[in-house]
């Protein structure tokens, strides 16, 4: 490795410093380890919202990579792809013949773990687990009516509104298969009282019993999590002998470990410290588009802001933003940004589209607005935002230049930072008087659930009262068998949304994962679990 | 001079010693050429005031100075040898062996962390004299010497379970650890009762006898110098002034100073009824930053002649007398003192005892100091300070408070003028009860009964200016309307004691001791009381400012004919201006009695004790006296004995003693004791 | 002793709950619903899940209920579930306590082992140079803000110079000793690890240099000022006139003083390094208890809040008993 | 008086320094102290002077600028100066320090001057009052307080406020019980002269010295902790420019260590200067060292 490490040559400031770092240097352990992990994968991520690898009680933003290395789906995502599904535990689906669900053909000769065979019993019960438990899970498939047996090898999921989607809401790694018998004989439950019978969280958190290609050995809380090889795998030998997912929170510390070769993978890096990587030649820098994004959502409740209940008022704002500067500057171009709810790479919605129908800055058009909406010489109000970042950079940052931009157009914005507590209660009670910065992460790949969540939910929080078309929109669009017109009932919803000017959508983060060039394949995936761990590989050398 | 080398020889010979400090404000010249000697086996007596050099001189023998202060020349030969060319080495190779030296604090100079055997055996093993279990023993061994009982048990305990008469006896022990030849002994029964007093000189008397080692003792108090010393050195502004034989120095002094310093003390054994005022010289001693170039004294000698312009020399005026002085240079002897008449014509209000109630009755009057309870659940232990005490204070009358600290004197006086509020008692100030008085009922009396407080240092507020001290009273009070009045009553204050107006400007750390003193005094005048509380006005005093003091509170008595109530722990000076005294022994009177007859006739066994405690500033005398040996220390207020109080320690005590308290009964007419054997001893 | 150390504690247990009881109510006027961060976006807009999760805490009682609720699992030794974590508080603070336990006691024993020589050289050789750095060095260390000399001392030594290992107890990749007491340093030398010891004691010199810094300053200015106190009292003198070697009356006369007004204070600051790394230990990504005390006030997380207020209040009365009781050890004359 | 009894140290022999140096040494250490601070008040009043920008100008297009000539201590992640940042919050620093200490001190010397004068019950209760305070976690306290009120300056200061009493309380408490026994606050009872004018006019101003100390030596305490809560988002509300938050802007910028490094800095020299002052006043007050 070349003497200049850091932002200082090392000898130079030795000598300048007159200190001979021997002594500590030589208590640094981490060469030793380095040799003796070859066949162990090493990720440096901020896991410390990780509070639970129960698949039926996730909610957490990092622990479905986790999951999804530990347990199998019925059916699955590939990377760039979230139109189209894969097989996985199933490989065949297809309506059942009532048309009122889904019916599964389970994959032969699955194994668990253990080394027992995966059976149809399985299936049901990890379902019938979820809906009985009643976590957060359960809401996303609440549609789901119950789970057949249909026989050893089928199975049929009966929904509610069999019209409503559920094939890209199950890929999400809260739907997945578990070994029934491990997992009772540790205390869990699928029985109509699971919600107190169950008592196997403390065990499921640090082990696991499902058909993916690791197993989860240990959890040690705001440490690590380490998996070890299921060597029953389905798909093959897995790579590793070991992954390690190793808690730093710390961009500064990651980065530094990915360098020194310590860790493989360095997840939060911000724009600033993934820059400094561009010259080191045994790191790459792989681009994870995702599907999340951050925004902007601005109340209309003439109570709250008299300016802000005006539609003029609130699209002259969506055209003062400075999208460019955000996405250029501050993320250093490592971003997309759809014009609406529905994130670039879903149906309807690709970057041609968004420049097309989206907001951008245009700050004669504003103050055009403004006059229009009787605002001439602008207007005040507050944005909430709580003590966070997205991809490096905080909502204070967003906040303050969101501030100066609209300052160019005489609005007067007040920032208030508020505790994510006061700031989550605010917002989903819609009691948030300007605007709130914050972030939307999808549970599961489906536009549905997000077109349908600003229609309702979302708009309830910003009192818009969604007339009945725009809300029938959205049923229609889901509903589409064609996806071409699909697409183009997404694209006509987004218009709508766009012009009502409620959210603004800053931006979509491409998160950039730093991977030494130890590792060959590394299947970053916008689908909820950002990373394929079974697919990845070590490189050859 | 000359006999520096033959026989034995002095095993201390001092030659122009000079040590100085170096302040910021300049160099302080300590002490100023220093000679003298001392011979084995020999005892001799520093005698001086505060400021004198008496103790940097015997800090500068061992040279235990430290900056800012330097020996600057001389010479200090011990045993030939001399000490200030001596290495560090050689220097503690005599320290604690050679000369051993006990300070005057005994509360201080123990190390409160650790035990008695490890600080006694310590001295012994640092000079290797006695391995570990021998110094031991030699420890238990000199406790028991130095008169503390159960040595055994003593050694294992740590100083703070000794009393200061105890813990000095320990730091004799300590002093005499490894038989030196030389005991400097700075100011050693300062700090302590007069009664423990008595008993230290009496060891260290037998001590010198006994282990033949010399002592250098040093005290501001004459009387303690005329027990134990023969020689006696006289110290002035850093120079030795007189020196000679202790009776011939007391009896007929060469030096003004010594002449002034004798005059001032009142002797508990003469006294001269009528006067109550003593022989006092003015003014303070020079500043030490600029002393003058001729006789340092002569600018308050009464005998100064024209000649005492130029320093005089130290030098032989009889066989073994020597003096600073051209008065006396040829041996004259200096005339008798005459005390000071008095400014006003006298007027005893004494005679006119009417029918009218006194000015002060105090009934049954009791106060309780609660401690800290140990737990939430421990019994409150309770320091029974005053105990059921009954007096009754004329108008015009100066009654006397005397006892031992810790026997509730101090408290009495505060609970006299409220500044304490009794526990149970009576207390009739000019016909008003004040008792448990509220504050604001108590605040019309508070200009009739006034306090002057023992400590001038802490007694004024530093940050007031004395104009603001003496006028807040005054306005407070409403007494004076206009500014200018104020300032007018308040030069008038000041001048009644002694100071001058234009002072009123400055703050209390600008003036002396004797000074303070003074503006306290004029505070509690300027509310033109009847009553004074004096608690302790002189005794943190230099004898001259005590003697000052006595005539000012004197003078003011008879000019605005004030009643006084007058606690002390010196026995002469009550004796000498009160009218009544009464005896005090945890928290309870023992015994009261007109001044005269308390001395002549003590009825009660503990006042005896007190009177034959001491010391009298004459050798002749001290020696021919035969002290009575009281034993023991004081009880604990906190658990006092039963019955009399005294009996702990009283030789006569019987069994009735310890079940019935005695009462205060008249055995005489005013003379009261609380004793079942009254006068029996 | 006995007696006062009982009431003593009656009073700890009696402070503690009154502790309790007051951010109990200070925590319930913040109008945000902790239930709402812990949710996702879609749950968090469903009123009966809401409402479920919401009894789940006990959050749809009372007040006054709900703190009695606290009191009765308290006298179980219980102190509930986290709302964040989903786990018991206890389990929580055991994971956590260590971290800040081993962080806390090494740089205390820093500040100790070269405060207090420091203090006594400053004291023993007033106005030399020793007695300058010294002062130097505990104003200085007073003086600098923890949150920026954690972050210039990993910006020089770990990204400059890469010197010292990063953040974290233990490198990035290495595995924590199997767990007895929770504290690296002691269960890596238990098992005989001494790769892993010397990697735990690695990390730890940052942070601890970061935590110690200001308990230095302060330790190191109150042995010189009681040293110097102690200096000047009379039994020195009398050490002095006994013929006692410097050394000697320095360690066996003062020192054995000097001590005593060293132990309340030292004894505060240990209680305030437990209970006050926050900022060291979120530069740090150090696992300890000030990050989860934070991460739990952020988060509104009641039934942690509750049981770090408590564990902390105990905490640091049972300190200040043992320096109460340690005074008295060290100081005959306090006598109980 | 004459100085009679020297102190006492271990040296026997110590060379005596010219009145020159001494003064020297005895006064450069508060001086260095009162001139740092006095820079930095001049700093926070004349900041527009000396800077060309505004502290709150956003620049994306100029962000993280290493130091230059037209950028002094170069730009943070939103391309404002740094330089005029930490200008500008020597404001809040100095503001927010000093009034925390000063009615900190204020209402602690009031509450503990009253337990030391009323003794008994009053003094038990605000006694164990301040033990309570003390015994909190003191992260919780601010957080929850911060929480219930809102983030800002002044919520923060309430806050900060809330644990800052019990040390002015309970160190006058133990100064006036000092003072309370003294012989002059007696000879001001037997005058007849009310408690609280005994307590205003004589107990406490001979109680100022060491307050006047702490309060000193607790101005660095407080910029600290009040920099300390906005590393930590409790601060001030963007964009007033703080120090503590300019750090936790580029706490993560080890590489851009101009955004964290300078504003750090700043924090150290100030509160150094108090440090100074207060060390250098608890000398000049101390009559042991006064005598040197």
């Amino acid at each position: 490795m070349a003497d200049r490490l850091g932002w200082i040559d090392r000898r130079r400031l030795l000598q300048l410093l007159g200190v001979t770092g021997g002594a500590l240097a030589a208590n640094l352990p981490s060469r030793v380890f380095a040799q003796a992990r070859k066949n162990t994968l090493v990720l440096g991520i901020d896991i410390s919202d990780t509070i639970t690898l129960d698949p039926a009680r996730l909610a957490q933003y990092t622990s479905p990579m986790t999951v999804s290395a530990a347990y199998d789906s019925l059916v699955t995502m590939k990377p760039g792809d979230y139109i189209n599904l894969s097989p996985s535990l199933a490989t065949k689906w297809a309506r059942t013949p009532d048309g009122k669900g889904w019916r599964f053909t389970l994959r032969e000769g699955v194994k668990f773990s253990t080394g027992n065979p995966m059976t149809v019993e399985d299936v049901k019960w990890s379902f019938d687990r979820i809906i009985n438990l009643g976590d957060q899970p359960s809401q996303y498939i609440a549609n789901v009516d119950r789970v057949e047996i249909v026989d050893k090898s089928t199975i049929d999921i009966i929904l509610k509104q069999p019209a409503e989607p559920l094939l890209t809401i199950i890929a999400a790694p809260e739907f997945v298969v578990l070994e029934r018998k491990v997992a009772e004989a540790n205390g869990a439950s699928a029985a109509k009282d699971a919600k107190t019978a169950d008592k196997a969280a403390q065990w499921i958190n640090t082990n696991s019993c499902g058909t993916g290609a690791y197993r989860i050995a240990a959890w040690e809380r705001n440490q690590q999590i380490q998996l070890v090889r299921n060597e029953h795998y389905w798909g093959g030998k897995p790579p590793f002998e070991r992954i390690v997912i190793r808690h730093i929170s710390d961009g500064a510390a990651q980065l530094l470990a990915v360098r020194r070769g310590d860790i493989d993978a360095a997840f939060n890096l911000i724009p600033e410290q993934i820059a400094s990587l561009k010259g080191d030649a045994n790191v790459r820098l792989a681009p994870l588009a995702s599907l999340d994004f951050v925004y902007m959502a601005l109340t209309q409740e003439p109570e709250f802001n008299k300016a802000l209940a005006v539609k003029e008022a609130r699209q002259a704002i969506g055209y003062a933003i400075d999208y460019d500067g955000i996405i250029k500057s501050m993320l250093g171009g490592a971003a997309l940004r759809p014009a609406h709810f529905l994130p670039i790479g879903v149906s309807g919605s690709t970057e041609e589209i968004a420049r097309q129908i989206g907001f951008k800055q245009d700050l004669a058009r504003a103050k055009d607005l403004l006059a229009k909406a009787g605002f001439k010489d602008g207007f005040e109000f507050e944005i909430s935002y709580g003590n966070a970042a997205v991809q490096g950079v905080t909502y204070q940052d967003l906040g303050l230049k969101i501030q100066s931009d609209l300052a160019r157009v005489g609005i007067k914005v007040n920032l208030r930072p508020l505790d994510q507590v006061n700031l989550r209660t605010e917002y989903t009670t819609g009691k948030s008087k300007g605007g709130v910065l914050t972030f939307w992460n999808p549970p599961a790949v489906e536009n549905q659930l997000w077109a349908a969540a600003v229609v309702q939910r979302v708009a309830k929080r910003v009192h818009w009262t969604t007339p009945e078309d725009i809300v029938k929109l959205v049923s229609q669009a889901a509903t589409e068998a064609d996806p071409k017109k699909q697409a183009e009932l997404w694209v006509e919803w987004q218009k709508q949304a766009v012009d009502q000017a409620n959210h603004f959508v800053l931006f979509q983060p491409v998160y950039q994962i730093a991977v030494r060039n130890t590792v060959k394949d590394f299947p970053l995936t916008a689908a909820g679990w950002m990373l394929d761990l079974h697919d990845v590989t070590p490189s050859a050398s | 001079m000359s006999a520096q080398n033959t026989g034995p020889g002095p095993i201390l010979d001092v030659r122009d010693l000079r040590t100085q400090f170096f302040t910021d404000a300049g160099v302080v010249r300590a002490v100023d050429g220093v000679t003298f000697t001392v011979d084995a086996g020999e005892t001799v007596g520093i005698v001086g005031e505060s400021g004198s050099g008496k103790s940097v001189t015997a800090l500068s023998l061992m040279r235990l100075l430290d900056e800012p202060s330097r020996i600057v020349g001389g010479e200090v030969r011990f045993r030939g040898a001399d000490v200030l060319a001596m290495s560090e080495d050689e220097l503690r190779a005599i320290r604690g062996d050679g000369i051993a030296m006990v300070f005057q604090d005994p509360m201080t100079s123990l190390n409160p962390v650790l035990r008695i055997a490890r600080q006694l055996v310590e001295i012994m093993q640092a000079h290797g004299r006695f391995d570990g279990e021998q110094a031991r023993a030699r420890a238990i061994s000199l406790l028991g010497r130095m008169g503390i009982t159960a040595p055994q048990r003593a050694i294992r305990s740590y100083p703070h379970q000794f009393s200061g008469g105890m813990r000095q006896r320990v730091m004799l022990a300590m002093g005499f650890a490894n038989e030196p030849a030389l005991l400097i002994a700075d100011e050693p029964t300062t700090a302590l009762d007069v009664t423990i007093q008595a008993q230290i000189l009496d060891l260290m008397v037998e001590l010198n006898r006994d282990f033949g080692a010399a002592i250098i003792l040093i005290s501001h108090a004459l009387g303690v110098i005329a027990s134990v010393c023969r020689r006696v050195l006289v110290m002035y502004a850093g120079e030795v002034v007189e020196e000679g034989p202790t009776e011939q120095v007391l009896a007929s002094p060469r030096h003004p100073y010594t002449w002034a310093l004798i005059n001032a003390v009142p002797r508990i054994d003469r006294h001269l009824p009528g006067t109550r005022r003593l022989t006092t010289i003015e003014g303070a001693p020079p500043d030490p930053l600029a002393m003058p170039s001729g006789c340092r004294f002569a600018a308050r000698c009464p005998f100064r002649i024209s000649k005492c312009d130029e320093h005089p020399p130290l030098d032989e005026v009889a066989p073994g007398r020597k003096a600073r002085c051209w008065v006396t240079k040829g041996n004259e002897a200096l005339p008798q003192a005459s005390p000071p008449p008095p400014t006003t014509a006298t007027i005893r209000p004494k005679s006119e005892k009417s029918a009218t109630e006194p000015l002060l009755s105090v009934r049954g009057l009791v106060k309780h100091f609660p401690l800290r309870r140990d737990g939430l659940f421990a019994p409150r232990k309770v320091v029974h300070a005053v105990d059921g005490v009954d007096l009754d204070v004329e108008a015009g009358e100066t009654v006397g408070l005397v006892g031992e600290s810790g026997c509730g004197k101090s408290t009495f006086a505060r609970l006299v003028v409220r500044i304490h509020e009794p526990t149970a008692g009576r207390i009739r100030f000019a016909g008003h009860d004040i008792a448990q008085a509220s504050a604001s009922a108590i605040r019309p009396l508070r200009r009739r009964l006034q306090m002057v407080f023992q400590d001038p240092y802490a007694s004024l507020n530093p940050r007031m200016r004395v104009a603001e001290i003496l006028s807040e009273p005054l306005r407070f009070h409403g007494l004076t309307g206009t500014s200018a009045e104020t300032t007018a009553r308040v030069d008038e204050l000041l001048v009644s004691v002694g100071l001058n107006p234009k002072m009123a400007t400055r703050f209390p750390h600008e003036f002396s001791g004797g000074q303070r003193q003074r503006i306290s005094i004029a505070r509690a005048l300027a509310l033109n009381p009847d009553f004074i509380v004096a608690d302790e006005p002189i005794s943190s005093l230099d004898v001259n400012i005590q003697a000052q003091v006595i005539n000012l509170l004197v003078d003011l008595q008879e000019k605005f004919q004030l009643t006084y109530l007058f606690i002390a722990h010196d026995l002469a000076v009550v004796r000498h201006i009160c009218d009544r005294l009464v005896v005090f022994y945890l928290g309870k009177v023992v015994e009261i009695a007109p001044a005269e007859d308390l001395f002549m006739r003590p009825l009660h066994p503990y006042t005896r004790y007190l009177i034959s405690a001491v010391p009298i500033p004459d050798a002749d005398a001290e020696r021919r006296r035969k002290r009575l040996p009281l034993v023991g220390e004081p009880p604990s207020a906190v658990d006092p004995p039963s019955g009399c109080r005294f009996r702990t320690r009283c030789p006569i005590a019987q069994d009735i003693c310890a079940d019935v308290p005695p009462p205060l009964t008249p055995h005489r007419t005013g003379h009261l004791a609380a004793c079942h054997f009254a006068g029996q001893f | 002793m006995p007696q006062y150390i009982l009431s003593r504690l009656v009073l700890l247990f009696v402070m503690a709950l009154l502790a309790t009881l007051v951010i109990f109510l200070l925590a319930n006027m913040v109008p945000g619903d902790p239930v709402l961060a812990q949710l996702g976006d879609l749950a968090a807009s469903n009123k009966e899940f809401v409402a479920e999760w919401r009894a789940k805490w006990g959050l749809d009682l009372p007040l006054w209920q709900r703190y009695l609720i606290f009191l009765q699992q308290l006298s179980h030794g219980d102190l509930g579930i986290s709302i964040a974590s989903q786990r018991p508080v206890l389990q929580d603070v055991r994971d956590f306590a260590p971290a800040t336990l081993e962080l806390a006691s090494v740089s205390f024993a820093l500040s100790l082992i070269v405060g207090i020589p420091l203090g006594i050289m400053a004291a023993v050789r007033r106005d030399s140079w020793i007695d300058h750095l010294a002062r130097l060095i505990s104003l200085i260390g007073v003086s600098s803000p923890t949150f920026w000399l954690a972050f210039i001392l990993l910006a020089v030594f770990y990204g400059g110079l890469q010197i010292a290992p990063g953040p974290g107890r233990i490198d990035s990749i290495g595995l924590p000793p199997p767990s007895v007491t929770g504290l690296y340093l002691l269960d890596s030398a238990l098992a005989g690890d001494w790769a892993t010891f010397r990697d735990a004691a690695a990390h730890l010199v940052l942070p601890s240099i970061v935590l110690a810094a200001a308990t230095l300053g302060l330790i190191t200015r109150t042995t010189r000022a009681s040293m110097l106190e102690c200096m000047q009292q009379d039994y020195v003198r009398v050490a002095r006139a006994k013929g006692l070697r410097s050394r000697r009356i320095v360690i066996g006369h003062i020192l054995p003083n000097a001590l005593i007004p060293i132990v309340t204070l030292g004894g505060l600051a240990y209680a305030n390094l437990l209970t006050g790394a926050v900022l060291t230990e979120t530069i740090f990504s150090w696992p300890g208890l000030g990050r989860y005390t934070f991460r739990s006030a952020v988060s509104l997380d009641f039934p942690a809040i509750m049981g770090i207020t408590l564990i902390v209040a105990v905490v640091y009365l049972i300190i200040n008993l043992v320096i109460d009781v340690s005074y008295a050890l060290l100081d005959p004359r306090v006598v109980r | 008086m004459s100085a009679v009894d020297a102190p006492l140290g271990l040296r026997s022999v110590a060379p005596i320094q010219s009145k020159l140096r001494r003064g020297l040494r005895r006064y450069s250490l508060p001086v260095i102290g009162a001139l740092i601070i006095i820079a930095w008040i001049v700093v926070a009043i004349i900041a527009p002077l000396l800077s060309p920008y505004l502290p709150s100008t956003v620049d994306v297009t100029a962000r993280l600028r290493p130091p230059s000539s037209t950028h002094w201590l170069g730009t943070d992640v939103l391309g404002r100066d740094v330089f005029t940042r930490l200008i500008y919050g020597t404001r809040i620093s100095l503001t927010t320090g000093m009034v925390v200490v000063l009615v900190g001190a204020f209402i602690g010397t009031l509450v503990g001057g009253i337990a030391a004068y009323a003794r008994g019950r009053v003094e038990e209760v605000i006694m164990r009052a301040t033990d309570l305070v003390l015994c909190f976690p003191p992260i919780i306290l601010a957080m929850a307080i911060a929480a219930a009120l809102g983030i800002g300056t002044t919520n923060t200061i309430i806050a900060m406020l809330v644990v800052w009493w019990p040390k002015f309380a309970r160190l006058a408490r133990s100064l006036v019980l000092v003072q309370r026994s003294q012989e002059y606050v007696e000879a001001a009872v037997v005058i007849g002269l009310s408690p609280a004018r005994i307590l205003l006019r004589h107990i406490i101003p001979n109680s100022i010295g060491p307050l006047i100390i702490l309060v000193t030596l607790d101005v660095g305490n407080a910029i600290i902790t009040f920099a300390g809560l906005s590393f930590l988002g409790l601060g001030v509300i963007p964009p007033t420019p703080e120090w503590g938050s300019m750090v936790s802007e580029g706490r993560e910028l080890i590489e851009q260590w101009w955004v964290a490094a300078f504003p750090g800095f700043a924090i150290l020299t100030i509160v150094l200067g108090f440090n100074f002052l207060g060390d250098g006043i608890r000398d000049w007050l101390d009559p042991r060292s006064r005598r040197r």
